[in-house]
């Protein structure tokens, strides 16, 4: 099978990779640029675990092939953090205990972000809805929501 | 002698008998003893079990044991 | 311990400090079993039956041979012969034999160059089969007529004349049930059932094992437990433990189903064929939902006799718990245990039996047995409540075990916090919030007997006064933390300055699993055991540079002080001062713990619900959840109520919309996240929780586990809730809305 | 498989035209790689559609309805006021479909030619009278949109047939629809049950209906008899009642893991009539 050569930018950074046709972008990002900060939980988009940001957009990687990637900006847990400054999100996560296996963190804090970028102030509810993508059977979500309710207000404060 | 009862499934080694008297001034002695009193039971001591001494698990065997004191053998259970 | 020694005024027990390997998780960094890749690594692929029951004629892999990249292809043929118990099942579940026993079946494996090859050519691996009858249900499973799946395996505690698939009969109890029962005022039986479910651990099952010809592995795994996996992956392999080392990478969640080998030893006999070269196996979702361990799936009868006051005098329970093609994996005698372990009746008669079925080999799932045991008695004591007019939470305070009563399985109760919960669930806001239509209120309680296992912990010090823990029980909820906090609290440092450590299986002596919620309490009281033990060194240190009898040498704020004026006047010699000189005064210093540790501390809870119910449409909405257990003492009280309320809505899912479906072909239809229904955030409201403390004298900090009660009363409290909304019982799990609303129109036509 | 970026529509139906193997089209994915992922489908060609100029505009049409691009995904929609002013039950439809991730991807065009008779977004396009245009070796054609699914699965593409844009009539006055759909939690099922309702209401009086049930019938389908139950009521209890009544007639579910066909039957007629109800209100402009 014939791969495909794809170039985009992951975390800022240029990267470029051989895509099989049939891999998808989670594929590409754990198996080719050795981020395995998303994870797979599922392969069907109904776990949230993948979660990346492509050109800003929330999305499944496990949902995106890794060909359509071309010329593309991907955001990944991984890129989170500057340097050794930590996002709000990751601090508060830590801060209130909002992780358990720790496995679907990546996906929910790229999704919280995500979420953030577009809702400063989300109530309850929209958190709860913006996330029933991004499953977690550790927690109980409370203390997810409490983190991501948490980030938001220092980030407003500090805006 | 020390008084152990017995989870059912070990009550057909016993011929039956939910509760049986063993010698034995400690809890090591009182396993030994029911092995060779009831031979069926061996290999289920051997393969481990949960001793309940007065309500708390015990796993020393060097525990001292006297007339009186409730000893359960139970199924050793681990869970999730 | 003394009592009196389990103080309250610790200087870091009870404290939230950030967990230890919370940086990791929050970037991505930490390294799960997918994560984890070698040199000249190859990439597996497993062949599983489609048919839940059928002989195995021929395997042809030549095709997948011929694919250049295609390294080796194994199938039971590849496994010695010979095995006999719980080995010989093992290694039958890692790779069936003649038969494929459950649709998922794993028949042949494939090692290949990359992951889409090893999928290809898994693909162009052609079986043959010849498809024999099938039964999935546990009541049809043991009715007459049902396909014998495994002739001749039945124990001989099974009474005549039962189906050979009724493998195992247990009983037991006390008082005379027919003047219990004579005595009450209302005697009720039913038949209550529940469906098999997954542990649904976010995380599917990986690992990377290598094995040479010579027989020496190693293998990098997401487990709970290493040696469990060392020891059965050796068993099935016939190869010698010593010569397997197993690494637990971080893992995504277990809850149980990771205490167990499912697929693990193909990689490693993969490798062996494939000329030692590591091989990566990965399940897929639908591969861990039909070839992993779900829960059994149960069918109760349950009989209870109350009197208007409440008091219950007789209770009687059947159980029938099917727990796959597998013997030994239905967790009756737990099921049993945890049946009326809540109360303190006079008469109680417990029986059960273990069933086989064309599923796959149950594993354990938090607190196994105990959330059907409790759906089915807690429901029934619920259903005489409201027949009676009886307060819930006073009826069971009324018939509570207590310290010191005869528990339901036999032995006495020591220190228990059953009634301190059921009165701080009757004590908080939650019980008294208003209700509106369509709305109700479901309590229950619920139980496990906790577990401590063989345990192994060492601790080190640094030359900076710094202390290493080697533990074995990996860390799938916050126990680094709890560990490390234990561990200072008894040294008398900072937090920061321990550093927990999860070793593989060269480093220890055998560890059981994070499993019996006993990682904080077993791995906890080890690794206090040894730490004192370095305490007594670094004393005996202190002692000989001062010139003075160790025993007049005290430890206190992590320093060496001389005990009282008597002993001499010198200044404290500090843990970081005692380890920079080690090397000069004796050499490394450490401390190491090994036991059985006995003094394991029952856990109790009682949880209390809100929910509506939509009449027209039979949808469950949780209002408002209240998780009250006893800790005993809560370590990191963030990681206890992360317990309390993961359990909770594990046991929410369990309630409403989780089972599996398994078509007439005895297929599992739903082996997705779509179609497998566990909670989503927005299906939940804030879950509050209490943590009730009452201290397990077994334990130095009072310690015992809280991971498991909290999925036992979700069951029976949501039942009793939608029975308050709607005045319909539902008596079989899940409460979806297709049966809600048919008990509620059947309500309304009877 | 190969994997195509043509970049007209014309190219990529002449591309799926000369395939000889199995081909999909690829606009959002969350249904092709699902497939591609479960080894249920793997397409020898792969047509990915994003690339053509104008997929992802939404546009107002000359006679004020709108043209919407096939790669234009659910979240977008949402975000579109005056799209949203317009149709908000189509669009409610469409932001039912899977996660916001999901949503960050899924388009109106690949959930209709999934061909689920559960598709959330299909009920509220075909009570709205929506129309697809398909784009072929022969050029196009305009086809309504219940005209698409044959059957679970199926469609009436023929090879070499693409669907190259979605066009929602002219909202006019009065106008308001709604969709809802049964599910056990409350995001990330697969409808059980769906009903759209889109009406009229000219004096108080519904005027025009149309009412589209999902996942009571191989395909959704459109129930005449449902909407002519409400035309010319103020939707009154007993019009509600002849509605419930019609839409439980015209279903002719199946029970599956999902639902029971005795639950499916009866709850379709809830959900026609809840949905009915707020379609009149925002008819009426009480309601968003």
């Amino acid at each position: 099978m014939t791969k495909i050569h794809v170039s985009a930018t992951v975390n800022g950074d240029p990267v470029e990779y051989l895509a099989d046709p049939r891999e998808s972008l989670l594929d590409c990002l754990r198996d080719h640029l050795g981020l395995t900060g998303s994870k797979e939980g599922c392969g069907t988009g109904d776990c949230g675990a993948c979660s990346v940001q492509l050109d800003g957009v929330l999305v499944c990687s496990c949902l995106v092939l890794g060909a359509e990637a071309q010329g593309k900006k991907i955001e990944t847990v991984e890129g989170l953090s500057r340097g050794e400054t930590l996002h709000p999100l990751q601090r508060k996560f830590i801060e209130h205990a909002a992780l358990q296996c720790g496995f679907c963190t990546p996906g929910i804090l790229v999704a919280a972000k995500a979420l953030l970028e577009q809702n400063p102030d989300p109530n309850e509810s929209e958190i709860r809805f913006w996330l029933a993508g991004n499953l977690c059977r550790c927690t109980g979500y409370d203390k997810i929501i409490r983190a991501v309710q948490d980030a938001a207000a220092e980030m407003r404060g500090a805006a | 002698m020390v008084e152990v009862n017995l989870w059912s499934g070990l009550r057909r080694l016993t011929d039956g008998a939910q509760v049986v008297s063993v010698e034995g001034t400690t809890l090591r002695e009182v396993l030994r003893n029911l092995a060779v009193t009831h031979p069926a039971l061996e290999p289920t001591l051997k393969s481990g079990v949960s001793v309940s001494l007065n309500g708390v698990i015990e796993t020393n065997l060097s525990t001292p044991i006297s007339a009186g004191d409730e000893v359960y053998l139970i199924h050793r259970v681990k869970g999730g | 311990m003394a009592k009196d020694e389990l103080k309250t005024g610790y200087r870091l027990i009870g404290t939230r400090p950030d967990r230890p390997d919370g940086l990791d998780k929050v970037t991505g960094r930490a390294r799960y079993g997918a994560d984890i890749t070698a040199p000249g690594m190859l990439h597996a692929a497993v062949v599983r039956s489609p048919h839940a029951h059928a002989r195995i004629i021929k395997i042809d892999a030549s095709k997948a041979l011929a694919l250049p990249g295609v390294k080796a292809v194994i199938t039971r043929a590849d496994f010695p012969t010979g095995l006999t118990g719980e080995d010989w099942n093992l290694q039958e579940n890692t790779m069936a034999g003649d038969v494929a026993l459950y649709d998922g079946h794993a028949v042949a494996a494939v090692a290949a160059t990359t992951k889409l090859l090893a999928q290809d050519a898994a693909l162009l691996i052609e079986v043959e089969y010849e498809i024999l009858p099938h039964v999935t249900d546990v009541d049809a499973a043991m009715a007459p007529g049902a396909p014998a799946i495994r002739p001749g395996s039945a124990d001989p505690s099974v009474p005549e004349g039962m189906h050979p698939n009724v493998i195992r009969y247990i009983d037991f109890g006390h008082g005379d049930l027919a003047a219990g029962f004579a005595a009450a005022d209302l005697v009720r039986e039913a038949t209550y059932k529940t469906e098999a479910t997954h542990q649904g651990y976010i995380e599917p099952h990986a690992c990377l094992g290598q094995m040479g010809a010579d027989g020496r592995g190693e293998m990098w795994v997401c487990t709970q437990g290493q040696w469990y996996i060392r020891r059965m992956s050796a068993a099935v392999l016939g190869i010698e433990a010593a010569n397997l080392r197993v690494t637990p990478s971080e893992i995504g969640g277990g809850f149980g189903g990771k205490t167990t080998i499912f697929m693990e030893p193909l990689s490693l006999a993969l490798s062996k064929k494939a000329g030692g070269r590591p091989v990566k196996l990965v399940m897929s979702r639908s591969e861990v939902f039909r070839a992993t361990g779900p829960t059994a799936s149960t069918s109760m009868d349950v009989k209870i006799g109350m009197k208007k006051d409440g008091t219950i005098t007789a209770g009687q329970v059947y159980f029938r718990m099917q727990g796959g093609a597998f013997p030994g994996m239905s967790p009756i005698s737990e099921a049993l245990q945890c049946a009326f372990a809540c109360y303190d009746v006079p008469a109680l008669k417990h029986e059960a039996v273990e069933v086989l079925a064309n599923r796959p080999k149950a594993a354990a799932y938090r607190a196994p047995g105990s959330p059907m045991a409790a759906f089915a008695v807690e429901s029934m004591v619920d259903e005489l409540c409201r027949e009676l007019g009886l307060d819930p939470i006073a009826t069971r305070l009324k018939n509570a075990a207590r310290n010191g009563s005869k528990s339901s399985f036999g032995p006495s109760y020591n220190q228990i916090g059953l009634v301190e919960s059921l009165e701080a669930a009757r004590a908080h806001p939650n019980y008294a919030a208003p209700l509106g239509p369509n709305q109700g209120r479901g309590v229950a309680s619920g139980f496990w007997m906790n577990h401590g296992g063989e345990t192994s912990v060492s601790l080190a010090i640094g030359e900076d006064g710094t202390v290493g823990v080697m533990v074995g029980t990996p860390d799938v909820g916050g126990s680094r933390a709890s560990l490390a906090l234990m561990t200072a609290e008894t040294l008398g440092i900072p937090y920061e300055n321990v550093r927990v450590n999860i070793v593989e299986t060269g480093a220890l002596g055998v560890n059981e699993p994070t499993h019996g919620s006993r990682a904080t309490f077993a791995s906890g009281k080890a690794a206090v055991e040894a730490a004192r033990q370095a305490i007594g060194e670094m004393c005996r240190r202190a002692a000989a540079e001062w010139g003075i009898d160790a025993d007049a040498v005290e430890w206190k704020d992590g320093a060496a002080h001389p005990a009282g004026p008597n002993a001499g006047k010198f200044p404290p010699l500090t843990i970081a001062e005692i380890g920079a000189s080690m090397g000069s005064t004796g050499g490394p210093i450490s401390g190491h713990h090994e036991s059985v540790p006995g003094g394991v501390g029952a856990s109790f809870g009682a949880h209390v619900v809100d929910v509506e119910v939509d009449p027209e449409t039979g949808r469950t909405t949780v209002l408002r959840y209240l998780v009250v257990q006893d800790a005993g003492r809560a370590i990191h009280p963030a990681y206890v109520e992360g317990q309390y309320q993961g359990g909770a809505v594990q046991g929410i899912g369990w309630a409403l919309n989780e089972e599996y479906v398994y078509g007439t072909d005895g297929r599992l239809q739903n082996s997705i996240f779509l179609d497998y229904r566990v909670p989503v955030a927005s299906d939940l409201p804030m879950i509050d929780t209490v943590i009730v403390e009452v201290p397990n004298p077994g334990h130095p900090y009072g310690v015992r586990g809280v991971g498991e009660t909290g999925i036992t009363p979700p069951l029976p409290a949501m039942a009793s809730a939608i029975a308050a909304a709607t005045g319909a019982r539902l008596r079989s799990l899940p409460m979806s809305p297709p049966k809600v609303l048919a008990a509620i129109r059947a309500k309304g036509r009877g | 498989m190969r994997y195509h970026t043509p970049k007209s529509f014309d190219e990529a139906a002449a591309i799926a035209a000369k395939a000889d193997g199995k081909t999909r089209f690829l606009a959002g994915g969350t249904d092709v790689l699902v497939q591609l992922r479960a080894g249920m489908v793997t397409p020898d060609d792969l047509i990915d559609i994003k690339h053509i100029a104008g997929v992802s505009d939404i546009a107002r049409t000359a006679d004020g309805g709108w043209r919407i691009g096939v790669a234009v995904s659910g979240a977008e929609l949402g975000r579109h006021a005056a799209l949203c002013a317009d149709w908000p039950g189509v669009i409610e439809g469409m932001n039912l479909v899977g996660s916001t991730q999901v949503q960050g991807r899924a388009t109106l065009v690949g959930n209709l030619c999934n061909g689920s008779p559960a598709a959330d977004s299909v009920p509220g396009l075909i009570a709205a009278g929506a129309t697809v245009t398909v784009t072929g070796p022969k050029g196009s054609r305009e086809v309504a949109v219940e005209a698409i699914p044959t059957g679970p699965g199926k469609t009436v593409l023929a090879a070499g047939e693409v669907i190259s844009a979605v066009t929602l009539p002219a909202r006019g006055t009065g106008g308001g629809d709604a969709y809802l759909r049964f599910i056990p939690r409350t995001e990330m099922d697969i409808a059980v049950v769906g009903a759209a309702v889109n009406l009229r209401v000219v004096g108080g009086r519904i005027t025009e209906a149309r009412v589209a049930l999902g996942a009571v019938a191989p395909t959704v389908i459109l129930v005449p008899e449902a909407a002519a139950a409400i035309i010319g009521t103020d939707l009154n209890d007993a019009a509600l009642a002849a509605l419930t009544a019609a839409a439980e007639a015209a279903a002719k579910p199946i029970s599956d893991k999902r639902g029971t066909a005795a639950f499916r039957k009866e709850v379709v007629g809830v959900l026609a009539r809840r949905a009915a109800l707020i379609a009149f209100a925002r008819a009426k402009g009480e309601a968003k």
